[in-house]
């Protein structure tokens, strides 16, 4: 059976036809590929096709149908979506349409958040400034919103992917 | 004979100091921080010491607390490394009050340098070339007017107490100077407790050109040649190689003999650095000196053959240096490269947290001085500089190609780096000519950063990998056969890779 | 010019080779056999060929399979490495007539320097010292009886065809002569299939230093100094290093040039090492020459400046040398050890498995050349041999210590190795006075191997280790409070991490 | 509560006194220890005791109470020894007194077993020959003994660890 597979921003599927110890055959869109596929180190997988000797990295993401998957020169966000994915991307689609989560991409401090709920910002102004690694990194928005929600204050601490501000 | 070194620092650069002690017999003591507790220099060490909480200022930047922990331990030296207290003249001398040897030089000689206007009135007086502009500070504004006319627009503004930027203002037409001025005054006041500035003439597209030396204290000074340091983003090096690709033998015997000028002037002890901006013409221009290890220090080391730590520890031992200029040869040619845990595509915006997987370069020519191993979070607090690629081939061309190998091989999994970014630096025509200068990031940006593509087989595998994972999982949400919960990580993963085959 | 090279060997030299090829631009071919599915040479390589079972007759020794799978990816080369095929006269004739360049020199030369005797015969002939002794078969035992006593007792019977130990008998006294001989005799007819001995004077508590050398095809040979390969075990070298500490300029020199004379006495192309018998009065001569790359290239490469394995494909490519003898000088000292995965408190018992972590010595003067990775599951078909750490340093007593701190910061877990083996090596008073020849093991072997008490502190430490481990697993056998059991192994891995410190 | 604990033939006890984070304190023996230890690695803890800075790496044996410890100079084996594991040893000390399993202390392949069942054999006699990266390693008794069982044959692959011949 095949599974819908969303890498980056491009839909495409992928079944596995065959499998007998590494060998694998699958099919890849419309494409078969014979390969001869293992995991070698903790998350490295080595991929043989054609000869050709491939080293991919995969790391989880937030949940267990997200991935990071890192190739020589590219990094993908790969999703796998499945039944209980579909229901629950359509459920999120009709949530709030216009919704966006100002999130830290990386661990840091909050240094200033210069905005409070209910306030009218305008395009280009900083919602929240967080310091890492000596370095100050701002958040502006990209057009005129409302803050609907402030989550951090100054000197929080905050991890990687978590939501500072709600905007609408 | 110093026979315990505290090395008052973290990172990379305590983890290498720590090797050449432990080389040289030499016990060695970290100290750190709450963030530290896991940092390899703690690990290393032979001994360890708390001293306070992750920010600088209450650890890595207090005196009192190192000071303490040099007693408690007994250690007769402290290693500054560079950063942090290194050229800070009132550890070196509460070192010498406490009776500990500071390796490094003395405070006079820190003192001299670390303020830019007293160092340019020395290089001058020493007939070391400086950038043309004022040697004293600015106090009439008329007269700073008057001056800039003389020296010929466009100009540089500099606090004298500055550094990282702050308190310089470029000034390019007349009616800015008022207000570059009063705003160059305001900010180094603000920020140094120092409002003096100075004006410079400012060189266009310099080249970042530095010469290391070293001095023991019988009055023997030397230079170990020059490190081109003008792969810059931000005014940070992020590639230095050397020799420098512009560099002639006769000006690098003359900016040669200017650096140990330099160096004699302030009676230096130890190893530091000399730095000239350098234009294309191969004018020189003495800019400041580093009193202290500089990061790219092992290019040197590698081509010349030194270990400019064990020599550090040497005059600090008293001992005369056991090599004369003439003795020196430099042989082949070095690269660096800094690896950061950054994201080269977002604004090199720092990526602290969790190393996942590593893979590190070896073979001919490699040399690795980094910090993090599988498993350890990178704190947030300091630098995001985590690893220093280094690499030595008989000529440059073939030291592209090896850092090019090199960059293939260094995987790091967990954070965004900068080794693709680096990748292409070593890819771009203007590089492998040795045609750039301190713009070369700026100017090349468009390609610099432009992505890398891989063919659609290479993304099909990319998908292919994911699904493995995804249908791993699934079989391991299953419940186990046997109820052995209690097996080790390594057994769990053995049977894992065996039913992934199946 | 080559454009793809096929690599038909496994292990570190596998990944060594594609290195070089990597930094000039060759795309690199792997094969690989049952057992080497997951081995680093089949990951590092652009192409990999499945050529067969886990026993090298039937994979790395099959030349067919090999050819064929050069041709298969369009390789036009093939580099052998050292054992397996590289040493294979026929293989080379193969590789020419199926129009695919054997990296190495050709049949003629191999064949005459893989027989004993004709290798004997033609040094003989140039003028190279060899061990006194007969040149030729011995047929008649009266006639070796006579020689014998021309000799001088003790003598060594040796196999034409011999390696390995085998077809080689000691004689020390007269009564022993023909009991030696015939047996010999039957040993080597039934290993090799060729009863030839002959006889040599036996030198007592040799040295073994060789010459590394390499020839193009337009009659250009040149030495690159020597390599001292003394401290051995069964025959198989442990640590090597260069220069020689007994080495003297004028020996040097004249060794150098009867290593450039037997070379060329076969005609030699690429890289290639004579072999010589020292003794204490640095009486030398020739052993045997091996006609491909030496595991211990890299000492030389260092002290150099010399890719080996560049030039060897250089030399592949019919371009001549780009350097003369005089332009080779040699820049300090370096020491390689050997990392095998052995018991050596257990008469060195091989020790195959799965590698559970590692963590290689990194900083100044360091090149690790290995293939083994965590999770990597060491095959029991192959070679012990796991990692080669070769370090570099101005003088021999700094190479000594780094070595020291090389090997201290090496850590292998899961198989067991020979480290702390070579640590004891590196401290021994013999070989820090540079003062031992390959005797040196069996001497001091009671030193060598005495096992080092930690203290009782030390001792608690790992009973407090092990307590935590155990407490840790106590507290994941609970189930789970979420039951998230598709969680990612780093995100268990982190959680463990924080339970244990609560 | 203090828990028995063997360290190579050195019995001793260790009891955990208290735990704040990573400062621990702990009675071996009759010692008391004060120490910062976590794992900062899979299976590699890092310990501070007196400012001495300790790497020591655990790795699991063949249950889930023996480990093979790691110092820097020193491999212990340890067996943590609670009432299960007394049990257990009281029943087998019972069971064959002068019972002895010929194990493989490597992987490797079998390549001669000149023995066979009910065989009487002295002091000295080879009972297999193993082989493992291209050497051959013997397995002798050392006194008189019976063979009682044979569990391998000639071209047989054995794991590390695995009992190969019993004798008695």
């Amino acid at each position: 059976m095949a599974l819908e597979i969303k890498i980056n921003d491009r839909l495409t599927s992928i079944e596995q036809i065959s499998s007998e110890g590494s060998k694998q055959t699958f099919r890849v869109g419309g494409k078969i590929y014979d390969v001869d596929a293992l995991m070698v180190e903790n998350g490295v997988y080595s991929i043989l096709y054609n000869n050709k000797s491939y080293n991919i990295e995969v790391i989880q993401g937030e949940n267990d149908k997200d991935f990071e998957v890192n190739t020589l020169y590219n990094a993908y966000n790969i999703d796998i979506i499945d039944a209980e994915r579909k229901y629950l991307m359509s459920r999120k689609t009709n949530d709030a349409d216009d919704e966006a989560n100002i999130k830290a991409p990386m661990p840091g401090k909050v240094v200033r958040v210069p905005v409070k709920t209910g306030d009218k910002i305008q395009s280009g102004d900083t919602v929240v400034v967080v310091s890492a690694m000596k370095m100050e990194s701002e958040y502006k928005v990209k057009q005129d919103r409302l803050v609907k929600e402030v989550l951090v204050k100054e000197g929080d601490i905050v991890k990687g992917g978590q939501t500072m501000i709600v905007v609408e | 004979m110093i026979q315990k070194v505290l090395v008052a620092n973290r990172g990379e650069i305590a983890v290498r100091v720590m090797r050449t002690c432990r080389e040289m017999g030499i016990r060695s003591v970290a100290v750190y921080s709450d963030a530290d507790r896991t940092a390899m220099h703690v690990r290393y060490a032979d001994e360890a010491v708390h001293i306070g909480a992750a920010p600088s200022r209450e650890s890595y930047l207090n005196i009192d607390r190192i000071i303490d922990a040099a007693k408690q331990t007994q250690a007769d030296a402290i290693h500054p490394g560079y950063g942090f207290l290194s050229e800070n003249a009132v550890f070196a001398e509460r070192c010498e009050t406490e009776g500990i040897i500071f390796i490094g030089p003395d405070a006079y000689a820190i003192n001299t340098m670390g303020d830019k206007i007293s160092a340019r009135k020395m290089m001058n007086a020493a007939g070391v070339p400086i950038v043309p502009g004022t040697v004293s500070p600015i106090d009439d504004e008329q007269e700073a007017i008057v001056k800039i006319n003389e020296i010929g627009l466009p100009v540089m503004i500099k606090a004298s107490a500055g550094g990282g930027g702050k308190g310089m203002r470029l000034v390019r037409s007349e009616h800015d100077i008022l207000s570059a001025i009063r705003s160059a005054r305001s900010e180094a006041l603000n920020a140094f407790g120092n409002g003096s500035v100075y004006i410079e003439k400012y060189i266009q597209s310099p080249h970042h050109i530095e010469f290391q030396i070293l001095a023991d204290n019988f009055g023997n000074c030397l230079h170990l040649f020059e490190r081109e340091c003008s792969v810059q983003r931000r005014h940070q090096k992020v590639v230095e190689e050397r020799p420098s690709p512009v560099m002639t033998p006769e000006v690098r015997l003359e900016m040669g003999l200017h650096a140990v000028n330099a160096a004699k002037a302030v009676n230096y002890s130890g190893a530091g650095t000399i730095e000239f901006v350098v234009d294309d013409n191969l004018n020189y221009y003495f800019l400041e000196m580093n009193t202290r290890l500089q990061v790219e220090h092992p290019i040197t080391e590698r081509v010349v053959g030194v270990d400019l730590v064990r020599e550090q520890i040497n005059i600090a031992n008293n001992l005369p240096l056991s090599f004369r200029q003439e003795d020196l040869k430099q042989h082949g040619h070095s690269i660096e490269c800094r690896i950061y845990a950054e994201d080269p595509d977002n604004n090199f915006m720092p990526s602290p947290g969790l190393i996942k997987h590593i893979t590190k370069p070896q073979g001919l020519g490699m040399r690795t001085d980094g910090y993090v191993y599988e498993g350890y979070e990178i704190p947030m607090e300091y630098d995001p500089m985590i690893s220093k690629l280094i690499v030595w081939a008989a000529d440059r061309s073939e030291a592209i190609s090896r850092m090019q190998r090199a960059l293939y091989e260094y995987k790091i999994t967990g954070v965004k780096t900068s080794i693709r970014f680096l990748e292409k630096v070593m890819q771009h025509p203007a590089f492998k000519l040795g045609k750039y200068n301190t713009t070369f990031i700026e100017q090349y940006a468009d390609e610099l950063f432009a992505g890398e593509e891989c063919n659609s087989d290479c993304q099909d595998m990319a998908v292919i990998a994911a699904f493995l994972t995804y249908q791993q999982k699934l079989i391991e949400a299953q419940p186990p056969k046997h109820g052995g919960q209690m097996t080790n990580n390594w057994k769990a993963y053995g049977r894992r890779r065996i039913k992934i085959r199946i």
